[in-house]
């Protein structure tokens, strides 16, 4: 009983029969990508007494990016985001408020490291379990962390919020204005800065390889994957950009309130990630986009009852088209690339 | 996007066809008011809307000499973010003369800031955090601060032999603002706290607090929570345990008996002693036809609370400063003429403190009775002319 | 002593809105973050039956809990079924929507102030049995958790409604094969879980309030429960109940100053501990 | 002889009361088809779960080229060259049979944790990965998601995935199972064609399989080992016609 041919792997040489350029072509960027990032400039000019919204745009948009690292690629379902998010705020407030260092940059720098930490404190507890209790364990955390905040109403400023927060001018230059494009033009650019990052690391072998967890978690050890390592490498990650997110807030609006930390901005993200469709990045941007535009108009049309249109086209959203809006694309883009394979 | 943005309530001016000599209508002035319209605050929008409407009915649409325009914005609870960005519309886009309405705290910080930047006089008409007017210079208060209602409280219970005081506050903010002036004008006359807690906002269960303070036997235990759901649950968990019967007496903050939510609350309220600017029920000619009017222009047999009254008397402020300053809508001499302003309210004479922009007024102590039926705070003692305790 | 005993008082009353949660989340598999609006609606059909119709206290409870169970089914037929082989997260997004909705509706039929209840005079104060102040509702509450847990329990542990219903979830390919009326299992599981979250959620109002922002504000405490207690398990639930009831209320009287902490701390340190909750199968 | 690549000494697993593995010693050498055949629930996955590190054995070791290795963790067993197939298949139903066997490249080459560099820019993996997907017979299937392929074809993948690790020492848990004959050719091609100096571990209800393959198996009843020899002997052992053969094939 001795093989017929060589072993599989020890052989050179390229294989001849199997293409390699689908894989290789995933990494490009696509026309309608270039597209997508015409619409913040093109929103400048449309819409110049909109800015302060397009910003809370932006903003919520890499902080819905940062859920889908953990949710849509990674896998865990986190109903305590805020965290991060609020960690960042406070961070990027602390240090223009109690320190005096209003530079915008320092300040991300500062919040992004502030949060990682706190990632890298939470993980343990947030990995050892499963489903509902992984859920509960991050609704308990969101909700000590805003505890805390509260009780230290002196240091916080508790549910007044934390004054007194000043901004430099951004790189020297641009002062934060009324009409909010300072704000505007510096979101849209943290934003695509961080989509550029998030778009590299999913199709990275270790983006790969988050996503494989997801799909089956237990078979990754006999590849020689430590899961908890790759996952806490993710939540980390995650959480710098959160707290990225988090400080772009306190920076643009130039205070923190504690609702930061709330437990309705983790609902509301992760309503707005899953609307969008997770597990693709351009969920997140399609779903903020969406969900806040749609809170806004319906606020404005029908401020009593806003409520209601939003909790419909959220059932509607389930029952009708199960993978958020981007599942909508999802026949097209298949067409698309089976033609390409046939080219 | 503007299309979408809708104009809620548009008052126009009457313009009579006997003031035809009159040359045509200044420029309308555009008030952006800042509110809960939405969700469990919804009231604080509804009460502001009809004490505005109220005034403007009773003065032919017109402030100042100029029609308005009023822009409503929903902000629904303390959503400062929300609040700032909205403030900043009204600035740019709906090019507002005026803030006002501003029910929660953080909310008014954020708007304060904006004010401050854009030069546009804010007429707070609720939120009570004493600093907002400390924060920014293009801030008036019509309404009150936590600490104004909290200090005569102290000086009644010590003037009527109370001289043992356990406290309760809800832990944030305001309630920590509450306990900090009941505590320093208590132990100023005399009185000693033998205890003090501050119990999660979150928190609908307060057995255990209230066993706690039976068993500390003090005097009389004061109270300070949000006005809704924390107020009855604390009154009920009182009841039941009896403090009554063990010889304590509840005293509180009005947030305890608002007139919004009196008749939910029941009897529980009855008998309760609580501090505060404005009850429906003030015994004043002006509050008769003040209550009178809110029940016609809104059709509906609701009661007006203090954001009702105190939405009304922001617009008269408004009107005050305009009368000074000739019509002119600049911000910084709106400002200016706003200082110092004192005029009749509803709830009785009130003043905007020249040095610190925040309201002086009179406080009364008011017990819970049944009048025909119906649960109202009777006024029977008050403290004339309080000022912000947190800004002397 | 007093104190224990209003803490599992308090633990008895979460168990009662949480356990409805324990037969749809918990059996089920079906993430039903609208269990809060369930036991509101409970909750506003006993204020109005008993406050505007005159009905006595405890027909109108009954009432609550019959018309939530009816309204459970109604939307298990139209809508619920629909998503029993959806992910997770779309049960997620779709039951968070159902909230949003029924908090709007709840705000125009009711307005946003609290809804009184008026408690029976028998129902009302306090007893003193040997040293110990006894809240009469309190007491009431105890009782019927026991006989709600003890109902419960055997329901699905023992009975063949119990094994169908187990079968149903597990396998429900399987299931049909041996006749059982699956969809049948599901609307009645369902209606009884509703049904749970109504008599819940009346009994509720007392001690909880009730408004149109119920649905979220406790929504976590139900989910705490069901967690720490152990998916589907009612005895867990129950036990979970208990402790976090009795944590938190001698959180607050000893050490009043970490009370919010308390029932967070204890939720968190329980998973970590034992992550399939107290009595959860794995 | 050579020294044993894998070996377990009085490897005992119990689940509550009841004993899965009992007192088991192996000794595999180099380059062995050493197969694992008994009756349902004697234990066999059990045995792989405890030798891959799935499951910690309540006493006894295991060692790996000598070494203790009792109390490694799965992902350091593998780096050490010791590779496993699942008895049902675990793979990644969306990702395509080329992403899956990159994957697993690129951690078996420790690029694994690389999060700039997009794995279509990772040439090494990507050749390396379509020569296993070619050598498997899987190229014309290599850009389909796995969820859309036949179970045999996904069978051939499990095998991909294990081979990918280039394990010194593979173990195979049935990997013929639920494998329709029709599609069962071109898995035992691969099985044949794998290198003569890898030891295989295979667990295999089907006897054609085993006696094909196999130069020495060993028997497992109720969890111990009841037997050890050459395909030949055992074949011929009454015992084991009665407890395993007989039912086998009657089947």
């Amino acid at each position: 009983m001795t093989p017929l041919t060589p072993t599989s792997s020890d052989r050179a040489g390229p294989a001849a029969t199997v293409d390699l350029a689908p894989l290789r072509r995933a990494a490009r960027p696509r026309a309608l990508e270039f597209a997508f990032w015409l619409l913040p400039v093109a929103a400048w000019f449309l819409f110049p007494e909109n800015l302060a919204l397009l910003t809370q745009i932006a903003i919520t948009a890499i902080f819905a990016l940062s859920l889908d690292l953990v949710l849509g690629y990674a896998g865990i379902v986190t109903l305590g985001h805020a965290a991060f998010f609020g960690v960042g705020a406070y961070a990027a407030g602390m240090l223009s408020a109690k320190l005096g260092i209003g530079d915008p940059l320092l300040g991300l720098v500062f919040a992004a490291a502030v949060s990682a930490l706190a990632g890298a404190i939470t993980s343990p507890f947030v990995l050892r379990g499963t489903g509902l209790t992984r859920l509960m364990v991050t609704i308990g955390i969101g909700m000590m962390l805003f505890e805390a905040a509260n009780k230290a109403n002196d240091f916080t400023g508790g549910v007044d919020g934390l004054q007194g927060i000043e901004m430099t001018p951004l790189l020297g230059l641009w002062s934060f204005d009324l009409w909010g494009k300072t704000a505007y033009v510096y979101a849209v650019a943290v934003l695509f800065v961080v989509f550029l990052v998030a778009r590299h690391v999913v199709g990275s072998p270790f983006g790969l390889s988050l996503r494989a967890i997801h799909m089956n978690a237990a078979r990754m050890p006999a590849l020689g994957v430590s899961v908890d390592a790759r996952l806490t490498a993710a939540w980390i990650a995650a959480a710098a950009i959160a707290g990225i997110a988090g400080a772009l807030l306190t920076q643009t609006t130039q205070f923190v309130s504690i609702d930061v930390l709330g437990f309705g901005r983790s609902a509301e993200i992760l309503l707005i990630l899953i609307l969008g469709g997770a597990g693709r990045l351009y969920g997140a941007l399609v779903g903020a986009i969406v969900f806040v535009t749609l809170h806004h108009l319906l606020a404005d049309v029908d401020p009593e009852y806003w409520q209601l249109w939003i909790g419909l086209v959220l059932i509607g959203i389930v029952l009708f088209a199960r993978n958020g809006l981007m599942g909508v694309v999802d026949p097209f883009e298949r067409l698309l690339a089976r033609k390409e394979t046939k080219r | 996007m503007s299309k979408f943005s809708l104009i809620a309530c548009t008052v126009l001016a009457m313009s009579g066809f006997g003031l035809a000599a009159e040359a045509a209508d200044p420029a309308p002035i555009k008030i952006g008011v800042i509110a809960s319209y939405s969700g469990p605050y919804a009231d604080y929008g509804r009460q502001f809307d009809d004490g505005i409407a109220l005034w403007l009915d009773e003065h032919g649409g017109k402030l100042g000499g100029h029609p308005v325009e009023i822009v409503k914005k929903d902000v629904p609870g303390a959503a400062p973010d929300l609040a700032k960005r909205v403030a900043q519309e009204l600035v740019v886009k709906d090019k507002v003369n005026f803030f006002a309405g501003l029910d929660f705290s953080p909310n008014a910080y954020a708007v304060g800031a904006v004010a401050k930047e854009a030069k546009i006089p804010a007429i707070v008409m609720n939120a009570s955090s004493s600093a907002i007017t400390t924060q920014s210079p293009y801030v008036a208060r019509v309404s009150f601060t936590v600490q104004q209602v909290s200090d005569p409280m102290a000086r009644w219970a010590v003037k009527n032999g109370i001289t043992k005081v356990y406290t309760i506050v809800a832990d944030y903010g305001p309630g920590a603002d509450s306990e900090t002036a009941f505590e320093k004008a208590f132990t100023a006359n005399g009185g000693a706290i033998v205890g003090k807690v501050r119990a999660p906002l979150s928190s609908p269960d307060f057995s255990a607090y209230v066993q706690r303070i039976k068993d500390e036997k003090p005097q009389a235990v004061f109270f300070f929570f949000p006005s809704g759901v924390l107020p009855p649950a604390f009154l009920k968990a009182a009841k039941e345990r009896g403090l009554e019967e063990a010889g304590i007496k509840v005293i509180a903050t009005g947030e305890a008996t608002d007139d919004s939510y009196l008749e939910a609350t029941g009897d529980v309220a009855l008998g309760l002693i609580t501090s505060h600017h404005y009850s429906y029920a003030h015994p004043s000619e002006k509050n008769r036809k003040f209550v009178e009017g809110i029940a016609r222009v809104t059709g509906k047999k609701l009661r007006p609370s203090y954001f009702a009254v105190a939405a009304y008397d922001g617009m008269a402020a408004l009107d005050g400063a305009l009368a000074k300053t000739g019509g002119d809508v600049d911000g910084a001499k709106v400002m200016e003429a706003l200082k110092g302003l004192s005029f009749e309210s509803p709830r009785g004479p009130i003043e905007i403190d020249a040095a610190t922009r925040d309201i002086v007024q009179t406080v009364y102590i008011r017990k819970t009775e049944k009048v025909n039926g119906e649960l109202v705070n009777v006024e029977f003692d008050q403290f004339d002319k309080v000022k912000d305790p947190a800004k002397q | 002593m007093t104190v224990v005993f209003d803490g599992i008082a308090s633990g008895m009353l979460l168990f009662l809105i949480a356990v409805g949660l324990s037969v749809t989340l918990g059996l089920m598999n079906f993430v039903n973050l609208a269990h809060g609006a369930f036991a509101m609606f409970g909750g506003y059909v006993c204020v109005v039956a008993s406050g505007r119709w005159g009905i006595p206290f405890l027909p109108a409870v009954v009432l609550a809990a019959l018309a939530t169970a009816a309204l459970g089914a109604l939307l298990e037929r139209l809508l619920f079924r629909r998503l029993y082989g959806a992910s997770q997260l779309d049960q997620v997004l779709f039951s968070i929507g159902l909230v949003f909705v029924a908090m709007a509706i709840a705000r125009w039929g009711f307005g946003p102030a609290q809804q009184p209840i008026r408690l029976p005079a028998w129902l009302q104060g306090q007893v003193h049995l040997g040293g110990l102040d006894i809240g009469v509702y309190r007491a009431f509450l105890v009782g019927l958790g026991l006989a709600v847990a003890y109902g419960l329990h055997r329901a699905i542990g023992v009975t063949r409604f119990g094994a169908r219903l187990r079968a149903s979830v597990d396998k429900p390919d399987v299931a049909r094969g041996m006749g059982i009326d699956v969809d049948r299992v599901f609307v009645v599981t369902f209606a009884l879980g509703s049904g749970l979250a109504g008599l819940g959620g009346a009994v509720g109002v007392e001690l909880l309030g009730l408004d149109p922002s119920f649905p979220l504000r406790y929504l976590v405490y139900f989910l705490i429960v069901v967690a720490v207690g152990g998916s589907g398990s009612i005895p867990g639930s129950l036990i979970a109940a208990i402790l976090i009831g009795v944590c938190d209320v001698a959180g607050k009287y000893w050490m009043p100053q970490i009370g919010a902490f308390i029932i967070y701390t204890v939720m968190v340190v329980m998973l970590i501990v034992r992550p399939h909750g107290l009595l959860g199968r794995k | 002889m050579t020294p044993p690549v894998l070996e377990t000494r009085d490897l005992v697993k119990t689940f509550g009361g009841f004993t899965a593995t009992d007192g088991v010693s192996l000794s595999i050498a180099k380059g062995a088809r050493h197969a694992l055949i008994g009756p349902n629930g004697a234990g066999k996955t059990t045995l792989v779960n405890l030798l891959t590190g799935f499951l910690t054995p309540t006493s006894g070791s295991v060692l790996l080229d000598g070494a203790d290795v009792t109390g490694l963790a799965q992902h350091k067993r593998v780096a050490r060259g010791l590779a496993r197939t699942f008895q049902i298949n675990r793979l990644f139903a969306d990702l395509t049979v080329l992403e899956s066997v990159a994957l697993a490249v690129a951690e078996q080459m420790g690029v694994g944790r690389r999060f700039w560099r997009p794995i279509g820019r990772h040439g090494e993996v990507l050749d390396a990965a379509a020569r296993l997907v070619e050598d498997l017979h899987l190229a014309d299937v290599a850009h389909r998601r796995t969820r859309d392929l036949a179970y045999g074809k996904q069978r051939l993948i499990e095998i991909a995935l294990a081979l990918a690790a280039r394990p010194r020492v593979l173990l195979l848990d049935e990997p013929a199972a639920g494998v329709p004959t029709s599609e069962s050719r071109e898995l035992f091609a691969a099985l044949a064609a794998l290198p003569a100096d890898m030891t295989i571990l295979l667990i295999e209800h089907d006897m054609d399989l085993v006696f094909r393959f196999a130069d020495r198996i060993s028997v497992l009843v109720s969890g111990a080992v009841l037997l050890e020899d050459t395909p030949e002997v055992v074949a011929g052992h009454p015992l084991v016609r009665e407890v395993y053969l007989g039912e086998a094939h009657h089947v």
